[in-house]
This record gives structure tokens, C-alpha cells and sequence, in this order.
């Protein structure tokens, strides 16, 4: 396989991630930020494929299995069940009106870039010059995380940082051990299974899920 | 998300598949003195209708009749329009916006009256504040009589505008 | 470039080719597009070549000037036509050696195009109408706001060929195809879609065969215009239609433009550029036909967006350089 | 030397002669005077642009202590030449301007003093002779602002604001230049030559202190509160000076002091200043766009592009930092073309709006429209310079634009992150202040000339004395030439920035029928493109005109309604709206609606009042809180004296004493 090519598709995949990151901010609809999310999964797996391919790494290979598994298919499904279990969560509720959100995306895009510059010019490689994006993968999710009201888009944003930090693990060690990928991948989906338990409940017992609703339920 | 789907996919079949119109009448015999060769703009000035032609002229616009794909078209502004497509009698309230509209239009023009009221007044002619029939205040080029007129009547007469 | 005689004939010949051709093209393409959208409504429709009858129409009917209105008013379909011409001619859509392509930079198409939309924008105000200062205001604000968006992609697209210069970038591209895949172009590639959208006034941004003044945008400041005044401004809306879409195309998928000087790659060049942007057309109103009109206060959020991706464009260059 | 000194003479006759001419033929006089003298200096300058030599004069005789010493390099020529034009044309439209206050004796010399000042302040090549005539320009244009006091008030506070800004930079300056001339001289060249000796973060305090107070001149954010007050109340000739060539002093201050004196700098210097620019860049465009007074409008605009300017100078200050000398010139030279095409347009709208004011009594844009029929020439002129400011091609303002915008982006080739960011910041700024700059020209041309009379006075305008005309005419030649042919300044502006620069640079743009990069590509032919332009429209023009019917005269179509009025038509705030909208979280503007119900049922209406003011952000959340603090302290302080002598007495015999004590 050409270095050429495999920068090509490094590149395109990485981008690709942080564009669906970027998009789950523009979109109001919880629908497409959850499809946004599958194609984020399915981008990240990509990652995670091409370096297998290029370092010919068979335990980075089953990881870009277990991601596409996991990240791709079963938790955007989950999402889809909380979102059909509650049509009032179908638009999200953001803090932040969305044009300001998006500037400021643009924002921590910048400046993670800026912090990170330092640490990619240690060991430049095709893939440790892309860090700078998992990185901003990261800040766009804790921003989601932030700034959204309803209960899903937080678990989005949870799994946005998620994304980020698997991506920029990928980037820099050329892929981790299998048994730690695999143990946090499974931890992030109990995550998701008991946010949907809770959200699911909280929904019947008190007809919401707007967190700060939610704040009520203190005592 | 499977509905919108199926939309989609319809959509697409649509473009392929051959239209669902009504095979097209016999061509009428053009009206002799305005040539517009297959482009008619009109502005539609109801002056006074019972809404009943407003109906049957969306619905000469509808799929099913569909005038638009002999070149006509309705338009916004009268400066853009070929003519007036005027419906109902001329009440008093709009005899001034009627007079106004065909001063806006460019020449040449034409004046199509659709409907009864239009026409000759109908079975409003003799009622309370209305101004006069239409004739008086212009001479009209095409009349669509019928109570209201059949879209059929309407697309008719519009093609023998257009000429196609 | 042997000869400069010839080569300014070459230019000459290959500028008129692409004049004749979007000025025919651009009416063209949007009878394409209203034919998918009534053909996708399960209608016939009006023939492809509606908008040229229309146009022949209008030509031989009488403007009208309204009181009040001054030199703005006649003069600003000759500038909206002239300005959007002159940038038809030296852009590269046939060939990268169009007349004067040594100045047919980035900016100065924008530009020019921006001198096209402020023009519109003074005609919509002459008449002291309140539909006219409604939509000029209206298309001012939306124009405004692609505008960021539009010169950020624009730039991020010259920082990766190192130059503004249209024909240049064009040809490298052409000597570079992997550029046409990186996360740059690709990113600059929809941010420019989401700006030609809002230039062009399609939906969701404006609904170009709307009837209610109050929904109006660009129509509303043409809405004063009769006759022949009105054929240029179509005339010229088209053009800029044709401009944007075939740009469009020849940024990203350039293959097919003629780089040598012979006049049969040229009709070469002609074939596929009719094609690839017919096949962009129809996309495009496929996704219209899809979308429904965005409040305009809603706008500012689709192109935020574009501005966002450009500029995410634009460090993905810097880092992945 | 010798015209530039005969005409700084000719400036003092020119103040001599407005104090003792009788007024009748004051005014004539002292122009023509004026005129005189600016064109020597206008000659001298290009002299020295052309053979690029610099000449210099020192007199020991006319300021004591220090003597003066005056040095026309290129890079002081430039803003000498720019600012003379720009004096000429200012004094011709005095002829027909100036009435009543501005035609006593005070304001017609203060008017000179101010303009000499202006043409010294560039030529000055030590520390004292540039602050004594700073110092000079200022309180010539403070007393300036105040020449309609006795008419309109709020002159005072205006002053008021301008004095205590300007007093405030020009004590940063002082310091700043006191700390470079600490290792002995006070002349530039021994500046230059000792500047080595002085440690790195003295001169970064220096260059820090004296950033702060050229960049208040210059109106940067957040020290630009005084520009929006100062330049719509004074008459407007000055403020044309001010708004043209004042305000270019503080770019001037900057290049000189950091590109020249302090020879570059280090890479965080530019930082501050693009960042300046970024802000008020955008700052100034916003507050343009809403604006509604016409001087007020321009004065932020002042504001938005002076912001581009520093941009320009900063990015091209942090390109040569890091090693990138061609493109950072490309980026000076832009800059520094910006400034001069700044110069004529801003003068000409300036003088256009006081035009305006003449011939309607009003400034506010709501209140007038439809004057291109009444003041035709007027509004030529006007949209002459509207278009150069919007940067329509083959208009001065785009092609200095562009220059500034290859500048930035050949700088991308670089590699130090720090300065691709400040590149990007710079880029996005001058993308979004495009678009909003051509929004706050078109509403103002729009409502302003176009559609109907919005007042009587509108409605009744008559066209101004032809010399006013004049004065706009010239302005409006350098906005067409830079931007039909800058070949013919280039060269000029390339001599410019050799100053400074010890290593003699390659010139970074060639000039042929067009604009051309010297080792980059990129190519403008304003020229080619004006032409092909002019060829299509009469191609076109033609092919209408054969078919062409005559065009019919109608009443306007408003939806079939009748006559449509002037209350009808959207105003400049209407038509500001959406954008205020959209930006609401900035500008914070105050919106009050007022809606008075009829007696008979609650669901009519008898009356609704809808007002909404943009007031300036900073000037209320930074300067008002100082403001009240400074005045606590102030009152405090008047508890201490009485006015009782002896209490005085006291004071003065405890601080003897504590002396002594120190003493001791």
C-alpha cells in the first residue's frame, strides 16, 4: 500500500471525524446528530483500520472491528430507542444559540491546534500531525457536553470526548493495547446503557429530560 | 427515518417514470394579434370573485392539468406579467387597484377574463357596490366563461395564448 | 504560450466560447432545475428551454421606469449583466487560458460578484418602495454573511496551490489530483456549496418562484423591473448561476478543462464541462426539492456554518501540510 | 529641504495673515496660502519618494533646550506627501465651507497651526521636535472640535473625551521614547545607533508604551472611545484632516517606531498589535453597519479600516520575525497603501457629508433620500468614494486590499504556528469586515441618495458652491489612479519601507500595465479589467438599444395600492436590522417598544413607538466605571482644601519639614 495513499486516507478519515464533531453542534435535529455520530463511529474505525493496515497490527485490527461494533453500530442504536422512547427530546435545546456555538467550535479548533503544535514537533509523522484534530474532537465534545440541554445530546457529547480521546490514542501509539481499548470501549457503552436507563425513567416518572428540570430532583 | 426513505426513493423513481398527466387537448385556434410564442406571464387580479375561480385556476396549475408546461406561468408583479388573469366583478373597493395594475403593465398586454363575473358581470351584476363590468373599464382579449370555468376551459384558453 | 499574437487570439476565441456558452448555459440550467423539481412533483412542466423563451420575450417588450427612481434604475441591469459577464469571460471554464488570466484571481471574481449584488441591492432602494428596500435589505444581510464564508474557502483553497490565481489553481489541481481528496478541498468543497446556495438564491435561503412579496428576496428588488430591463437582470441572474456552478465544478473536479491551446480540446472542454455541470444541477435541485425554506433568521445558522467549515478547511491545510 | 521648510513657512504666514486680514477676503487669503504652502511640501516629499535620498535640517534657534531637527526620509515623505494632498484639497473646499465661526480669526489659524503640525510631525527626527508637534496637532484639533461650542454643547464633551484620550497617549509616547533615548541622544539616529545597547524588555516597555499611545491615535479598540465623538462634532474639513491624515499618524508612529528605530522586534510585539486590529477591525464594521448619524457611520469605518491597517503592519512585523522578509513587505506595502487610499476616500466622504450638511441641514440618514436628483455632482463624488471604500475592483480601496490580502496569504508558507494563527486570525477579519463595510456603504447611499425625501429640507436640497465640488473632485482623483494604475505609487511606497530595514530588500511587487509578485504568482491588471468591463457593457448597451422600446414613465408598483409615500421606505435603521439582529450579542443594543392601547378595546392600537439605540459597548462597560472612580477620588480630594490660608500654610510648612527630616 503507497505511503501516499495511506496518508491520503489517514487524512480523509481523521478529517472526517471531526467533521461529524462539528456537525453534531450545526444540527438541531437529535436524529441527525445520532446518524452524525454512527458515520463519526464508523470514520473512526477507518482510523483505526488504516493503521492496522499500514503497521500490520492484527490487534489494531480486531480494535477497528470492535469500534465499527460498538461505536458504529450499537450505541447510536441505543440512542435511537431513548430518542423513540421521547418525541420532546427530538429537537435539541442548546444553551448557546448555534452560530455562536459554531464560532467558538471554530475557537477551540484553534487552540488546539496551538497546543498541541508543540507536542506534534517531537515526533512528526503522518499520524502525529493529525493530533491536533482528535484533540479538537475532544474540546468540540466537552463544549457539546457544556452548552446542550437535553439528556441525549449530553450522552452525545460524552461520546464525542470519547471519540476525540480514542482518536488521538490511535494517532499517537499507533494503537493501544488490545485489552485497554477493548475495556474502555465496553466501559463507555455500560455509560450509555445507564444514562438510557436513567434518562429512560427519569422520562416516565417526570415526563422530562431537561437537565435543568432535572435539578429539581436534588432532594 | 423509513418514511422519509420511501420518499426519497420516489422522488427519484418520479424523474424516470413517465408523467401522470392528461394527454394534451387539441390545440384551440390562437388568438390572431399577440405574439408570445410559448411565454405568458400573468398577474392574476381578483376584483371581486367568490374564490370560486381562484380554485379552479390553482387547479389548472396542478399537477393534473399542469398549464405551466405550455409556457404559462403566474407571476408576482404585473411589471413582470404579459397580462391580467381577473376574476369576479369589479367591486368599487378594487376598481382603483384594477386600473392601477393595468397601468403597470408592459405593453404589449393582454386581458383575460376568467369566470361569469368577469366575463359579464354574472349573477353579481345587478349587486350592491359593485362599480361595472369589466368591458367597460378594458378591452378584453380572452373570456373564460363558466361558473366557475373547468381548469380544462382555463388551460384552453391560456394555450391559445402561449400557441402551444 | 508560444506566440503572444496567437496565443492572444487563442484567449480571445476561448473567452467568447465560455460568454456565448453560460449565456446560453445559464438559462439552460435553470430550466434543467425547475424541470427534476416538476418532474420529482409528478408534472410535465415547461420544456428545458423555457427561461431562453421567456428571455426572447421579454427582450421585445417596453421597460418602465418608476417616478422617483434616478440613473440607478436604468443603469443597474447594464452593471449586474457587465460585471457578471467580464467574470465569465476570464475565469477558467473551458480553458485555463481564458483572455486576461493572468488577472483572474480569486478575489477579483468575488469581487466582481460582489459588485453585481450591491448594484441589485442600490436598484431594489431607488424606487423608495417598501418591497425593494425589504429585499435589498434582506439579500444585503445574507450577502454579507456568505461573504466571510466564501473568502475563507477561497483562501484555503489558495493556500494549498499557493496562489489566488484562478487558471493556476485549476491547472495544478489537474497536474495534483490527490488534492481533489484531501479533507482541505473536500471541506472547502461544502462550505462553497452552502455560499453558491445562498449566492444563488436557491432554497432553503430564498424560494426563486415564490409569489408573496413578503417572502421575497432577491425577486423583491426586481420587482420594479419591465421589459428588457428585466430580460438583462435574468439574463444576468442566470449567468452568475451558470458562473458559480461551473466554478464549482472545475475546483474539484477540473479534468476536461483544456490546458493545451487547441480550439478542438476546446469543444473537448465544452462537452464535459455541459455535462459534469448539468449532473452538479441536478443534484443541487434534488436537495432543494428536499428542503424547505429556512426562516431568514434561520440563515445566519447555514452559513455560520459554511464559515466554520472553511475555516476548519483552512487548518486542516495547515496541519496536514 | 528647501520647499519643505518654505512651505511649513507658508503655513505660518498663512496664520499670520488669517489674524490680521479683514474678513471679507480672510478666508480667500488664507487658503490660497495654505494651498501654496502644502503644494511645496507636496513637491519636497515626492522629491524624496522619487530619488529615495533623505534630506534633513536642524535649527537650534527656534525651540529652546533641544533646537528641532526635521528629516525627510521616504518612509516620513509618504505620510508627508499624502497628507499635503490631502491639505490642499481641504483648503479648497474651505473657500465655499467656511462660514461663521470657521471664518474668525481663531479658527482659520488654529486650522493652519493644525495642518503644519501634521506636516512636521512625519518630517520630525528627534524625540523632542515629534512630541512638541504631537503635543501641537493635538490641542490645534481638540480647539478645533470646539470651534462651534457656542451652537452646540455637546462640542464640549466631545472635546472633553478627545483631550483627556489624546493627553493620556501622548504621556504614554513621551515615556516611551524616554526610555529609548536613555543611552544618551535624542535624535533618531542616536536612537538607532544606541538602540542595540538597551536590554531586550526595556525595549519591549518602550515599544509597549508607545504601541498604546500611537494606537489611541490611531483609534484602535479599546482606546478608539474618542473617535466616534470627536470626528462627527467638529466642522467637517477638520474632521476630514483628522479622520485622513491625523489618524494616520498613529500607523505612522507605529512603523517608525518598530520597524525603524527598534529595527523589528520580536514576534509578541505583532501579536498586540494584530490583535488591535483584529478587534477593532471588527469592532468599527459592526458599529458602521448600525450606525445612522452619517459622520458617525464614517467614523467607525475610520475605525474598521485603520483595525486592517494594523493588521497588515502586524502581520508583516511577525513575518519578518520569523524570517519570511518578502512577504512580510508585501504585507507593509498593502498596509501602507491602505492608509494612503484611506486618506483620499475617508477625506472625500468626510467632505461629501459636509456637503450633505449644507445643502440639508442634516447628518442623520433618516431624514434624508432622493438627494441624487437634487445635489447631483455632489453625490458623484460622493459614491466615488463610497466605491473605493467598499473596494469595487478597479477603486483604490481593492486594490490595497489585495495587495494586503496576497501579503497574508503567502505568508502561509511559513512554519511558526504563533504567526500562521495571527495569518488566519487576520484573514477571517478582513473576510468579515468585507461584507459588512459594503452593507454600511450601500445603506448609506441607498437611503441617503436614493428613493424619496425623507424632510422637507431633503426635498428642498440645492447643490453646493463649486469650490466644496472642487475640493471633493481632488480627493476623488487618487481614489480612481491608485486603483486604475498603482504602477504609479508602488515604486514610491516601495522606497517607503526600505526605511528601517538596514538590509536593502528586493522590491516584492513588480509593476507593469498591472500589479505582479515579485517569485509569487499572482497578478492584477485593474487597467485591462476596467477596459474589458467598459467594452462589454457598450456591447451589451448596444444589442438592448437596437430592440429596446423607450422606457415609459409609471407610478413605482406597490401591490396595486396608490401614490406610495415616503414614510413607505425602509430607513437606514430598518434596513440595519437583520444584521443587528444576528449580531444582537455584541452590539448590545437597547430596543424599547411603547404600544398605547385604544380606550375602546385592548386588541387596537392608538399609537406604537419602537426605538432602538446601539450605544458603544466598551465605552460603557470599561470607561464609565474610571470615569466614576477618577471623580470619587476628585471629590475626596476637595475635602482637603478649604480655602482657608493658614490650612495652605500648613501644608506647605509639614512638607518642609518632612523634607528636612529626608534630608537629614
Amino acid at each position: 500500500m503507497s505511503t501516499s495513499f495511506y496518508i491520503g486516507a489517514l487524512e480523509l478519515a481523521t478529517g472526517a471525524v471531526l467533521v461529524c464533531a462539528v456537525m453534531t453542534l450545526w444540527r438541531r435535529q437529535v436524529r441527525t446528530i445520532v446518524t452524525m455520530l454512527r458515520l463519526q463511529g464508523v470514520a473512526l474505525a477507518c482510523v483505526a483500520g488504516v493503521l492496522a493496515w499500514h503497521e500490520h497490527d492484527l490487534g489494531l485490527a480486531i480494535t477497528a472491528l470492535l469500534v465499527l461494533a460498538v461505536k458504529g453500530v450499537l450505541v447510536p442504536w441505543l440512542l435511537r430507542r431513548v430518542i423513540r422512547r421521547d418525541p420532546r427530546s427530538r429537537e435539541t435545546a442548546p444553551l448557546i444559540n448555534v452560530p455562536a456555538s459554531l464560532v467558538s467550535a471554530a475557537f477551540l479548533i484553534v487552540v488546539s491546534y496551538v497546543v498541541t503544535s508543540k507536542l506534534t514537533a517531537l515526533a512528526p509523522s503522518a499520524a502525529t500531525r493529525l493530533v491536533p484534530i482528535g484533540v479538537a474532537t475532544v474540546l468540540v465534545g466537552y463544549f457539546m457536553l457544556v452548552t446542550r440541554r437535553r439528556a441525549v445530546s449530553q450522552i452525545v457529547g460524552l461520546l464525542l470526548v470519547d471519540n476525540g480521546i480514542a482518536l488521538v490514542t490511535f494517532l499517537l501509539t499507533a494503537g493501544v493495547p488490545l485489552i485497554v481499548e477493548l475495556g474502555s470501549t465496553l466501559d463507555v457503552l455500560l455509560v450509555v446503557v445507564v444514562l438510557q436507563v436513567l434518562v429512560v425513567n427519569t422520562g416516565a416518572r417526570h415526563g422530562s429530560f431537561d437537565l435543568d428540570e432535572m435539578r429539581e430532583l436534588h432532594d | 427515518m423509513s418514511t422519509s426513505r420511501y420518499r426519497r426513493g420516489s422522488i427519484l423513481r418520479s424523474l424516470f417514470s413517465k408523467a401522470r398527466t392528461e394527454p394534451a387537448a387539441a390545440m384551440p385556434d390562437i388568438v390572431p394579434g399577440i405574439g408570445l410564442r410559448g411565454s405568458l406571464q400573468l398577474r392574476h387580479v381578483d376584483v371581486g370573485s367568490c374564490n370560486g375561480c381562484e380554485i379552479e385556476i390553482a387547479s389548472a396549475f396542478a399537477p393534473t392539468y399542469d398549464a405551466s408546461r405550455f409556457g404559462a406561468r403566474l407571476v408576482a408583479s404585473p411589471r413582470h406579467a404579459d397580462g391580467v388573469l381577473v376574476t369576479g366583478v369589479v367591486t368599487r373597493n378594487m376598481a382603483g387597484a384594477l386600473e392601477r395594475t393595468l397601468d403597470a403593465l408592459p405593453q404589449p398586454s393582454v386581458v383575460v377574463a376568467c369566470g361569469d363575473c368577469a366575463v359579464n358581470g354574472g349573477i353579481f351584476r345587478e349587486a350592491y357596490g359593485v362599480e361595472a363590468t369589466l368591458d367597460s373599464f378594458v378591452n378584453v382579449d380572452v373570456r373564460i366563461p363558466g361558473c366557475p370555468p373547468h381548469p380544462e376551459a382555463i388551460t384552453q384558453a391560456l394555450r391559445s395564448l402561449t400557441g402551444r | 504560450m508560444t506566440d503572444i499574437g496567437s496565443s492572444l487570439g487563442y484567449g480571445f476565441i476561448a473567452s467568447l466560447t465560455q460568454v456565448v456558452l453560460v449565456a446560453i448555459g445559464g438559462p439552460l440550467l435553470m430550466g434543467l432545475m425547475a424541470k427534476v423539481r416538476t418532474r420529482a412533483e409528478g408534472r410535465v412542466g415547461a420544456p428545458i428551454y423555457q427561461p431562453l423563451r421567456d428571455l426572447r420575450k421579454l427582450m421585445a417588450k417596453e421597460g418602465l421606469r418608476a417616478r422617483y427612481s434616478s440613473v440607478v434604475l436604468a443603469a443597474a441591469p447594464l452593471v449586474v449583466l457587465g460585471s457578471t459577464t467580464l467574470a465569465v469571460a476570464i475565469s477558467p471554464l473551458v480553458t485555463t487560458h481564458p483572455l486576461l488570466s493572468a488577472s483572474s484571481d480569486l478575489f477579483v471574481i468575488v469581487y466582481l460578484l460582489l459588485t453585481g449584488s450591491i448594484t441589485m441591492a442600490l436598484a431594489g432602494l431607488d424606487t423608495g418602495t417598501a418591497f425593494g428596500g425589504m429585499g435589498s435589505s434582506r439579500a444585503i444581510t445574507i450577502g454579507a454573511l456568505a461573504e466571510p464564508a466564501l473568502l475563507v474557502a477561497v483562501i484555503a483553497l489558495s493556500i494549498q496551490a499557493r496562489t489566488s490565481n484562478l487558471p493556476t489553481i485549476v491547472a495544478d489541481t489537474i497536474t495534483h489530483p490527490v488534492w481533489t481528496s484531501t479533507p482541505t478541498r473536500l471541506l472547502a468543497l461544502v462550505a462553497l456549496v452552502i455560499v453558491v446556495i445562498a449566492e444563488t438564491g436557491r432554497l432553503p435561503v430564498d424560494n426563486p418562484n415564490t409569489h408573496l412579496e413578503l417572502t421575497m428576496i432577491h425577486e423583491a428588488m426586481t420587482l420594479e423591473y419591465a421589459g428588457s430591463d428585466l430580460g438583462l437582470i435574468t439574463l444576468g441572474a442566470a449567468m452568475r448561476l451558470g458562473l458559480l456552478f461551473t466554478l464549482l465544478v472545475n475546483l474539484f473536479v477540473p479534468w476536461g478543462v483544456a490546458t493545451g491551446s487547441s480550439v478542438l480540446g476546446l469543444l473537448a472542454a465544452v462537452v464535459f464541462l455541459v455535462l459534469k455541470t448539468s449532473l452538479l444541477a441536478v443534484v443541487v435541485s434534488l436537495i432543494e426539492v428536499h428542503s424547505a425554506k429556512l426562516r431568514l433568521f434561520r440563515v445566519p445558522e447555514l452559513l455560520a456554518g459554511g464559515f466554520v467549515l472553511a475555516v476548519l478547511a483552512v487548518i486542516t491545510e495547515l496541519v496536514t501540510r | 529641504m528647501v520647499l519643505f521648510m518654505a512651505g511649513l513657512g507658508c503655513c505660518v504666514l498663512g496664520v499670520v495673515a488669517a489674524t490680521v486680514i479683514s474678513l471679507e477676503r480672510r478666508v480667500i487669503v488664507v487658503t490660497l496660502v495654505g494651498s501654496v504652502g502644502c503644494l511645496l511640501t507636496f513637491t519636497a516629499a515626492s522629491q524624496v519618494l522619487v530619488s529615495g535620498r533623505a534630506e534633513s535640517f536642524h535649527s537650534s534657534l527656534v525651540l529652546p533646550l533641544a533646537g528641532i531637527n526635521l528629516t525627510l526620509d521616504p518612509l516620513g515623505a509618504l505620510f508627508v506627501a499624502m497628507t499635503s494632498f490631502v491639505g490642499v484639497a481641504t483648503l479648497v473646499y474651505c473657500v465655499g465651507y467656511a462660514r461663521g465661526e470657521l471664518r474668525s480669526r481663531s479658527a482659520l489659524s488654529l486650522l493652519l497651526v493644525f495642518l503644519m503640525s501634521l506636516l512636521v510631525v512625519p518630517a520630525a527626527s528627534s524625540v523632542v521636535t515629534l512630541l512638541f508637534f504631537w503635543e501641537l496637532m493635538a490641542l490645534s484639533s481638540m480647539l478645533l472640535i470646539m470651534v462651534e461650542q457656542r451652537r452646540r454643547v455637546e462640542t464640549r464633551v466631545a472635546a472633553q473625551w478627545y483631550g483627556a484620550m489624546t493627553q493620556l497617549g501622548a504621556a504614554s509616547i513621551l515615556l516611551g521614547l524616554l526610555l529609548l533615548s536613555t543611552k544618551g541622544g535624542q535624535t533618531f539616529g542616536d536612537i538607532r545607533s544606541h538602540v542595540a545597547a538597551l536590554s531586550p524588555t526595556l525595549r519591549s516597555f518602550a515599544f509597549v508604551l508607545t504601541l498604546i499611545g500611537f494606537a489611541s491615535k490611531a483609534g484602535a479598540v479599546p482606546f478608539h472611545v474618542w473617535l466616534p465623538k470627536a470626528h462627527p462634532e467638529a466642522p467637517s474639513p477638520v474632521s476630514a484632516l483628522m479622520s485622513s491624515a491625523m489618524v494616520a499618524m498613529g500607523v505612522y508612529g507605529i512603523v517608525r517606531v518598530g520597524n525603524d528605530l527598534l529595527g523589528g522586534g520580536t514576534l509578541w510585539w505583532w501579536i498586540i498589535v494584530v490583535a488591535l486590529g483584529v478587534v477593532s477591525a471588527l469592532f468599527g464594521a459592526l458599529h458602521a453597519v448600525t450606525s445612522v448619524d452619517l459622520k458617525r457611520l464614517l467614523a467607525y469605518s475610520t475605525i474598521d479600516i485603520l483595525g486592517l491597517v494594523l493588521i497588515g503592519v502586524g502581520c508583516s512585523g511577525a513575518l519578518a520575525a520569523s524570517g519570511h522578509p518578502r512577504t512580510a513587505h508585501l504585507a507593509l506595502i498593502g498596509a501602507l497603501l491602505l492608509v494612503v487610499s484611506h486618506a483620499a476616500f475617508k477625506g472625500c466622504l468626510f467632505l461629501g457629508v459636509g456637503a450633505i450638511e449644507r445643502a440639508t441641514g442634516s447628518r442623520s440618514l433618516d431624514h434624508l433620500g432622493g438627494l441624487i436628483r437634487r445635489i447631483p455632482i455632489t453625490t458623484a463624488l460622493f459614491v466615488v468614494g463610497a466605491l473605493s471604500i467598499v473596494a469595487v475592483p478597479a477603486f483604490s480601496g481593492f486594490t490595497s486590499e489585495w495587495l494586503l490580502l496576497q501579503g497574508l496569504l503567502h505568508g502561509f508558507v511559513g512554519k511558526s504556528s504563533p504567526t500562521l494563527i495571527m495569518l488566519l486570525v487576520g484573514v477571517v477579519a478582513l473576510a468579515l469586515t468585507g461584507g459588512l463595510t459594503a452593507v454600511a456603504f450601500v445603506k448609506v447611499i441607498g437611503i441617503g441618495f436614493l428613493g424619496q425625501a425623507r424632510s422637507t429640507a431633503a426635498a428642498s436640497a440645492h447643490e453646493v458652491p463649486r469650490t466644496m465640488q472642487i475640493g471633493m473632485g481632488i480627493l476623488c482623483i487618487p481614489c480612481v489612479v491608485l486603483g486604475v494604475a498603482p504602477g504609479i505609487v508602488i515604486p514610491l511606497l516601495n522606497r517607503a519601507i526600505q526605511t528601517g530595514h538596514s538590509s536593502s530588500v528586493s522590491r516584492p511587487v513588480e509593476t507593469g500595465i498591472g500589479l505582479s509578485l515579485v517569485h509569487l504568482r499572482g497578478t492584477i491588471e485593474p487597467m485591462l479589467l476596467l477596459a474589458g468591463f467598459v467594452v462589454i457593457v457598450a456591447v451589451i448597451a448596444g444589442a438592448n438599444s437596437i430592440r429596446r422600446r423607450p422606457a415609459r414613465k409609471v407610478e413605482a408598483w406597490r401591490g396595486g395600492g396608490d401614490r406610495p409615500t415616503a414614510r413607505m421606505q425602509y430607513t437606514a435603521t430598518s434596513y440595519a436590522e437583520p444584521l443587528q439582529r444576528v449580531f444582537a450579542d455584541v452590539l448590545r443594543p437597547e430596543i424599547d417598544v411603547e404600544v398605547t392601547h385604544a380606550v375602546e378595546s385592548h386588541y387596537y392600537e392608538q399609537s406604537l413607538s419602537y426605538e432602538s439605540r446601539v450605544g458603544d459597548a466598551i465605552e460603557r462597560l470599561a470607561y464609565q466605571p474610571a470615569i466614576r472612580a477618577v471623580t470619587r477620588v476628585g471629590l475626596a480630594a476637595r475635602r482637603i482644601q478649604n480655602g482657608s490660608v493658614h490650612r495652605y500654610l500648613a501644608f506647605g510648612f509639614i512638607a518642609l519639614l518632612i523634607i528636612l527630616v529626608v534630608l537629614a
